[in-house]
């Protein structure tokens, strides 16, 4: 076979495997948080279908694919399509960039990782920035007024906080030197934990600013004004139901787990271990392939529990309280921690 | 020394933030008007720093982005000072009770850096941060009357049509860069003769005068000027029609003389239309208007024409009596305008020539003082506006443009008519039953606005020497930078008698 | 073959951008209007990859797709406008303008193609890719005024939109 | 691997006599404002393209920086628009026409 | 000759401006605002009498000189200086204008101060026009007599404020302003091949060296003079201002707005500068003037209204002064020159007659008058005085010019001499019909409905000085031909061409740097 051929087959195959296995994740999520929010509030949620409910992703998935695509009449037709698109591609392809293991190549591929960019870190910032039109639009194109109120407030809520949450990693940005992820997380890989940027690298502010903005981005709790069910009915997705509905809901949880992805990467050292060059190096080929995986996936898990755990537990913002709060705190504090980093970066 | 190339643009910068760091700590109800008084006085602070300029010896500043030379202090110096007089005037004309007032003076000071940079830029890229800031603020100012449907339409269509402009002006370095791969002043001078594709520049140099005649309004890129001069507030206008103009009038320069020495023949030709276009529409159109804010608008595009003419004499006096020109229109425009802000009041009650009948009656000393200017305009002897025209024509014709010169001064008499209309009426007594509205008292502030601009007027006309000196200056600066071909040639004819 | 892969990514991304720019054209709707220029927009980032400006690329999808456009459609859908009105328009537009910009189009290709031969050819690869430290370090020393003047341009936007936006108390 | 720089100028004069096409021709303001945006888009491309020609960053530079002028001006242009919306309750150009033109 | 000679041209020029800036800041306060101007006045016209008392006489060249630099570059330089001609225009000026101050005494009640600021500004651009030898501050002055007059008309018009009096003022502007642009041409294109500004300069540039310019363009830059000047004289076709402009204007600047500044800029600036395309034009010059003799008189005839019967007989006494420039014999130019002073007094004489009659009855209606030599005796004594000398009766000043200019039309043509004769007898004609409809014949109601004033002292005051010099200068007019000869000698024919003139005016101007 000609080395183009590889090349293609391997990406080709590398982009289904990341895709199945981000979906079932996300399916999983979903099992996950109401397990975990059933238990919060006293109760054990799902549990019927297969055993602890596992099985109940599967029935959820069956259940809107099969139910009625319904078409409100007076919907602007094309944007209604087109806008639970835009939501699920866009959180589907920022995972393109995340490395999930190390560097480990088979015939120049690289395999943990869909692509690696010069800059990658900020293809994930331009990608979460157009998933803003699934929103807007749907809520427009629904023609609803719980729906156009939802997506107004979505727009300039994720506006708002996107400028925060680009700020945040400014100081990651100065301490690697590039913007490239692997090299990001390349500088946090060796003294494990104490050089992770969270701690070593003196970004904690950093990670602190980044989290909360980034659960507003992806309109979570506390920040879920955007389809705050006891003032706006659905919000966004008041209008939608079945299959594009469910696109907007495995949008959601595949951006939580792309945010998880991001945080780890950024701040708590990617896929490294957190006792860095502590334990030995392990000498066979695939321990050595997965174990920085099982680091990568344990911390993911931590983040998209984080989310779970918040949602369950803080009340919901004011809409007043929300853009006051990013605008006159999240966002001088994250200039100020650029100026900080960038103090401490500069003697090097 | 870097800080010293740049020295009035801190320190309006600074006041400026300042003004807005303190205005929302002022009480609601306190009145915004110490944070004019603070404009003002960082506005002379940011003068006497442009004269201190002066002393400098002429170089770049970081990294050859910023020149400080006399061209660049010239500009300045006329920048400041119109400012300044415009707030003055604004000072008092505009509600003491708003609580925008603060912004507004920010902008201002904040507006004004950019106009600076824009005249002691050398990178082009500067330079269109400069045009960004003066523009932008502008635009916002224009539209700060929010009660007033006018002034807001005012504001969208000079941005609409300004932004429009941006572009053209962007293409036209864009293509500047692409035929020599810089964007230097300078560098683009030098590289000029040897690129291999001239056409590109040519090119550039086209739409470089289309989106920067937007911005000096010069015909047929002038529609927008009569609809924002109208409907903006007149303290806005006194503002914008000088300063931001006079900035582009020395971007102007500075690229076609600085830049584009080497292909002239080329672009004179482009000016010479535009100018007698600009005089000749500009003065028509002002014929037929009522109002009095039109009038001057249209006023103002033909005297860009005037102005214009004297792009097309490619010599040391060309520039030299642009640069006059510049100094002399702002003066007794922002003149004039301080005058329509006070008569015509903030929200324009008193608009039309009719209105202005018999102010002679009713304050005689405004009056005087806008007859004044409107002699000015006119270019009586012994006003500012004489010599102004009277050394753009003589480059004019030193290079044997008489075409040029005869339209223009044929125009000049054509200009008369209307401005005559206004000053008679001005004189005569007002019309029998139309009522007689009182204009107000005149504050102390506007009274020194309009003494500073008139007796900069006077002094322009009668001992000319000082700032015409100054203008020489800068022209000979910028004429001799503009010519690394020139030196080229020099050195070798020199080589063979070493 | 590789080759053809390179012309062919150009063709296809220009002609989505001629297409988009036709479509905000003809397009009645401000909002579709509004993606057609994102398309616009987009497609362009990718060509700024296929020149080797990978930074730019980033930055036209960040800035203008996702902040820019975003600003439009949000005040499309808070306005709520709706489809353009065909009223007549002035007629100059018409007469002047349209042979206009078709004389600015045939001048502006007829120039460029004219140049075609000493402009050379863009390559991918081959040593022209711009890095983002290649981008800053020129940005952060030769050209550092003028960043630093660009920190009052945008106070003077932000000043200026909250200034006019505001509600006049009356 | 080579496409002719002129192709890119080509395409970019194309998208700027649409723009312009655009901001005569359209009545609704955001729209001929959104074709300014297109302008600014196609002269950021010749900047790109000439940039890779001379192996010069300062052109790209020149893009980020009109990218930044270009936020800023959406953000004012577009609350002049909001400002005119609630003043006159119309975004038809030709009805914003309190003064003859 | 004492230090003030050398001063003395700046002192004349300034203290009427000076005296302007204090008229306006002065209160309007009883007559403190006429008492000052009047000062001021008298005080000008005493330093003017300073130029003819110490004039030399048997010196061709400019006198009292002042020439600084006054820009470096262009080169304008502040260059004063009299000769022969314009010295005792100078004189008449000065003399005028306390003369206009008493003509408007009581008039002029409402904007005084503006009025006479305004009045005395006029002055000094006049004076300036007379005085200035640097091209640049000559039209600085030309341009800018015509602003306070421009004012003053809208503002004191016959019905202040009305549609008419404005446009009457604008008319007036746009037809001086517009053909002075073009002057202005004419000037920088001088000035582009020469180098400089300066008359005396340029003067001996063009003689010495013809090259310079090709002879098209030096015939189109004379035009430009040209045009500009006979607007401003007026000469035939180009009067429609004037009408306008007498009728409308306050007593006191109607006085000085016809006649002496273009008249001399002809003299001055369009012979001096260009005498071989100023003779190019000459015969349609001397048609022009003849058609002006004949078609003021003829106009002036037919006319009701006295003003504008006043106006067009100025256009055809004006003419006189063209017809004599025109022949360029030294009779000619003389008589010229002495027709304007003494046009200026005797015109100027009957329009502050007119003024005196207007402030009584109210009206310039021929029509509404008659028979007021019987109520007003002073009055009609010097009305037909003044008439008399208009009309050229001998031993009156108007005679001289007219025979003067007349005879030497008659060597340069016959058919044109005749013609301007029959213009004399014209104007005798429409003079003595219109004294006769006034002052004679039944009384008219108007007037017998008025309470009959004679002249008040203050009129006494201002007639009685013009009517003795009209008879002093119609018996001892070699007193001024004495001086306007040598200032014309030069211009005129018989040494014009052949004259060693390039050693003369490089004489004058070494003298000029010397000073």
């Amino acid at each position: 076979m000609s080395p183009l051929l590889i090349y293609v087959l391997l990406s080709i195959a590398k982009v289904a495997v990341v895709t199945v296995v981000l979906l079932m994740c996300v399916a999983y999520t979903v099992l996950l948080e109401r397990k975990v929010v059933g238990r919060i509030q006293n109760r054990f949620g799902p549990s019927r279908v297969g055993p602890f409910g596992l099985l109940q992703p599967l029935a959820d998935g069956l259940k809107l694919f099969l139910k009625e695509d319904i078409m409100p009449t007076s919907v602007y037709r094309p944007l209604y399509i087109l806008a639970p698109v835009i939501a699920l591609a866009c959180a589907l392809l920022s995972i393109a960039v995340v490395p999930f293991g190390a560097n480990i190549q088979y015939r120049g591929i690289d395999l943990f990782q869909i692509s690696d960019l010069n800059i990658g870190l900020l293809v994930i910032l331009g990608v979460t920035s157009v998933g803003v039109y699934g929103i807007a639009l749907s809520g427009w194109a629904s023609n609803n007024k719980y729906s156009l109120l939802g997506s107004l407030r979505s727009s300039a809520q994720m506006v708002s906080y996107e400028l925060a949450l680009g700020l945040s990693l400014v100081g990651v940005v100065i301490r690697a030197g590039s913007l490239r992820l692997r090299d990001i997380v390349d500088v946090q890989a060796t003294h494990g934990i104490l050089s992770w940027n969270v701690f070593g690298g003196f970004q904690i502010v950093a990670f602190f600013i980044y989290l909360i903005a980034a659960y507003a981005e992806t309109n979570r709790a506390p920040f879920d004004l955007v389809e705050a069910e006891s003032e706006l009915t659905g919000g966004y997705h008041t209008e939608y139901s079945s299959m594009k509905f469910a696109m907007f809901f495995m949008a959601e949880y595949a951006n939580m787990i792309t945010v998880g992805c991001v945080a780890t990467l950024l701040f708590f050292g990617g896929w490294s271990s957190p006792f860095g060059n502590l334990l030995p190096a392990p000498n066979n080929i695939v321990i050595q392939a997965l174990l920085p995986i099982f680091w990568f996936v344990i911390k993911v898990f931590f983040f998209v529990f984080l989310y779970i755990w918040v949602r369950g537990t803080t009340p919901r913002f004011r809409y007043d309280q929300l853009m006051g709060f990013g605008w006159k705190f999240l966002v001088p504090l994250a200039i100020a921690n650029i100026i900080v980093a960038a103090l401490i970066y500069a003697p090097r | 020394m870097h800080l010293a190339c740049i020295l009035p643009e801190v320190i309006l910068t600074l006041a400026g933030v300042l003004i807005m760091l303190v205005d929302p700590l002022l009480p609601r109800t306190a009145s915004r008007k110490p944070t004019g008084w603070f404009s003002v006085l960082a506005m002379v602070a940011a003068f006497a720093a442009s004269a201190w300029q002066l002393h400098l010896a002429p170089g770049t500043a970081y990294y050859g982005v910023v020149q400080t030379d006399a061209f660049s202090v010239f500009f300045h110096l006329l920048i400041c000072g119109t400012v300044l007089v415009a707030l003055l005037a604004a000072i008092d004309s505009v509600r003491p009770e708003a609580h925008d007032m603060g912004e507004f003076f920010a902008l201002i000071l904040l507006g004004t850096v950019g106009m600076l940079l824009m005249t002691s830029a050398v990178e082009l890229l500067l330079v269109f941060i400069g045009l960004e800031i003066s523009s932008i603020s502008t635009y916002i100012l224009a539209g700060f009357r929010r009660r007033s449907g006018k002034s807001i339409e005012a504001s969208i269509k000079y941005f609409l049509l300004g932004s429009f402009a941006t572009a053209f002006f962007l293409y036209g370095i864009a293509l500047t860069f692409g035929a020599t791969g810089t964007t230097r002043i300078a560098a683009i001078a030098a590289a000029l003769p040897h690129t291999t594709t001239p056409i590109l520049a040519w090119t550039a140099v086209g739409l470089i005068l289309i989106g920067l005649g937007f911005k000096v309004s010069a015909a047929p890129f002038h529609v927008w000027t009569p609809d924002v001069y109208e409907g903006a507030p007149s303290p806005v206008v006194a503002l914008m029609s000088t300063a931001p103009k006079a900035a582009a009038f020395a971007v102007l320069l500075r690229i076609f003389y600085g830049a584009y020495p080497s292909i002239q023949q080329h672009w004179w030709s482009l000016f010479w239309v535009l100018a007698a276009v600009s005089m000749t529409l500009g003065n028509l159109a002002a014929l037929r208007q009522q109002s009095v804010k039109r009038m001057l608008a249209y006023s103002s595009i033909a005297h860009a024409g005037y102005l214009l003419v004297a792009f097309t004499s490619f010599s040391l006096q060309g520039i030299a009596a642009a640069s006059f020109y510049a100094l002399c229109y702002v003066a007794m425009n922002v003149g004039i305008f301080a005058v329509i802000s006070h008569v015509g009041g903030y929200d324009d009650h008193l608009w039309s020539i009719t209105d202005y009948r018999g102010l002679a009656y009713r304050s005689p000393v405004l009056c005087g003082a806008m007859a004044f200017f409107l002699l000015s305009l006119i270019g009586i002897p012994f006003t500012g506006g004489f010599f102004a025209k009277f050394y753009v024509f003589s480059a004019a014709l030193q290079q044997g443009m008489f075409g040029l010169a005869i339209i223009g001064l044929i125009n000049s008499g054509i200009a008369a008519f209307y401005y005559l209309r206004l000053l008679t009426a001005l004189y005569s007594k007002p019309a029998q039953g139309s009522p007689v509205l009182a204009v107000p008292r005149m504050s102390i502030t506007l009274g020194l606005a309009i003494l500073l601009s008139a007796s900069a007027t006077l002094l322009l006309g009668v001992v000319p020497r000082s700032s015409l000196d100054l203008a020489q200056r800068g022209a000979g600066t910028l004429f001799q930078t503009g010519h690394p071909a020139q030196a080229a040639v020099q050195v070798v004819n020199d080589a063979p008698s070493q | 073959m590789a080759f053809d892969m390179y012309l062919v990514i150009f063709l296809i991304f220009g002609a989505l951008c001629i297409a988009g720019a036709l479509n905000l054209l003809l397009q009645r709707h401000p909002i579709n209007s509004a993606l057609s220029l994102i398309v616009v927009m987009t497609s362009l980032a990718v060509l700024y990859l296929l020149l080797g400006a990978e930074f730019l690329a980033a930055a036209q999808v960040i800035v203008y797709s996702g902040a820019i456009m975003v600003l439009f459609t949000f005040v499309i859908m808070l306005l709520n406008a709706g489809e353009e009105e065909r009223t007549r328009g002035s007629r100059a537009a018409y007469l002047v303008g349209f042979p206009g910009v078709a004389a600015l189009l045939g001048l502006l290709t007829y120039i460029f193609l004219s140049v075609r031969m000493p402009l050379g050819n863009a390559q991918l690869g081959g040593g022209t890719l711009v890095t983002t430290s290649d981008l800053s370090r020129v940005l952060f020393r030769d050209l550092l005024l003028p960043f630093e003047v660009t920190s009052i341009l945008i106070l003077v936007a932000i000043l200026g939109a909250v200034a006019l936006a505001r509600k006049e108390e009356s | 691997m080579v496409v002719p720089i002129a192709y890119y100028l080509v395409l970019s004069a194309i998208l700027f006599s649409i723009g312009v096409a655009a901001f005569l021709i359209k009545r609704n303001i955001i729209t001929v404002f959104m074709s300014i945006e297109l302008m600014l888009n196609a002269v950021n491309l010749t900047f790109v393209a000439f940039a890779h020609q001379w192996h010069q960053v300062s052109g790209q530079i020149f893009v980020f920086f009109v990218m930044v002028v270009a936020a800023a001006e959406a953000a004012v242009g577009l609350a002049i628009i909001i400002a005119i919306f609630r003043a006159r309750n119309t975004l038809n150009v030709d009805q914003v026409n309190l003064m003859k033109l | 000759m004492a230090s003030i000679d050398h001063s003395v041209l700046t002192w004349i020029l300034l203290l009427p401006a000076f005296g302007a800036v204090v008229a306006a800041l002065l209160p309007e306060r009883g007559k403190l605002v006429q008492s000052w101007t009047l000062l001021i006045a008298l005080a000008t016209f005493g330093l003017t009498l300073h130029l003819p008392a110490h004039f030399d006489y048997s010196h061709g060249g400019f006198q009292f000189e002042i020439n600084r630099l006054w820009i470096v570059s262009p080169p304008i330089r502040y260059h004063l200086g009299v000769d022969g001609l314009s010295v005792w225009l100078v004189v008449l000026t000065g003399f005028l204008a306390p003369i206009g101050v008493l003509a408007s005494w009581r008039v002029i009640d409402t904007r005084i101060k503006e009025f006479y600021s305004l009045f005395l500004l006029q002055q000094t651009a006049m004076l300036g026009v007379f005085l200035a030898l640097d091209l640049m501050v000559y039209y600085a002055f030309w341009e800018l007599s015509l602003v306070p007059m421009a004012i003053l008309i809208a503002m004191f018009g016959r019905d202040p404020g009305s549609r008419t009096s404005s446009r009457a003022a604008i008319k007036f502007f746009l037809y001086t302003f517009i053909p002075s642009a073009l002057f202005l041409v004419g000037i920088l294109a001088l000035y582009a091949r020469t180098g400089t500004f300066d008359y005396v300069e340029l003067k001996a540039a063009l003689i010495q060296n013809p090259t310079l310019f090709s002879p098209p363009a030096l015939w189109v830059i004379s035009l430009s003079f040209l045009v500009a000047f006979a607007v401003k004289v007026p000469v035939f076709p180009l009067h429609g201002w004037l009408g306008d402009v007498f009728s409308e204007a306050p007593t006191a600047m109607a006085m000085v707005v016809a006649g002496k500044l273009g008249l001399y800029s002809l003299i001055r600036f369009h012979i001096g500068l260009f005498p071989f395309e100023s003779r190019r034009v000459a015969h349609w010059m001397i048609m022009l003037a003849v058609l002006g003799i004949l078609y003021g008189a003829l106009v002036a005839l037919v006319q009701n209204d006295l003003k504008r019967l006043l106006a067009f007989g100025t256009v055809s006494s004006l003419s006189f002064c063209t017809l004599g420039i025109y022949t360029f014999a030294i009779n000619g130019l003389d008589g010229a020159v002495f027709h304007i002073l003494s046009e200026s007094i005797t015109g100027g004489a009957l329009l502050v007659l007119l003024g005196v009659m207007y402030e009584r009855y109210g009206t310039y209606d021929i029509e509404r008058y008659g028979g007021l030599a019987a109520r007003t005796p002073q009055l009609a004594t010097l009305f037909v005085v003044t008439m008399l000398a208009l009309i050229g009766l001998p031993i009156l000043n108007g005679f001289v010019g007219e025979f003067l200019t007349l005879s030497s039309g008659f060597a340069t043509s016959h058919l044109w001499g005749a013609l301007g004769t029959v213009g004399v007898i014209l104007s005798a004609a429409y003079m003595l019909w219109m004294v006769q409809r006034v002052f004679y014949g039944p009384e008219s109601p108007l007037v017998h409905r008025s309470p009959a004033h004679d002249l008040a002292p203050r009129e006494h005051l201002a007639l009685w000085p013009m009517a003795v010099l009209m008879v002093i200068m119609g018996v001892f007019s070699p007193y001024w031909i004495r001086a306007i000869d040598r200032g014309v000698h030069s211009l005129s024919n018989t040494p014009a061409l052949n004259h060693p003139g390039a050693a003369l005016l490089s004489s004058q101007s070494h003298e000029g740097e010397a000073q």
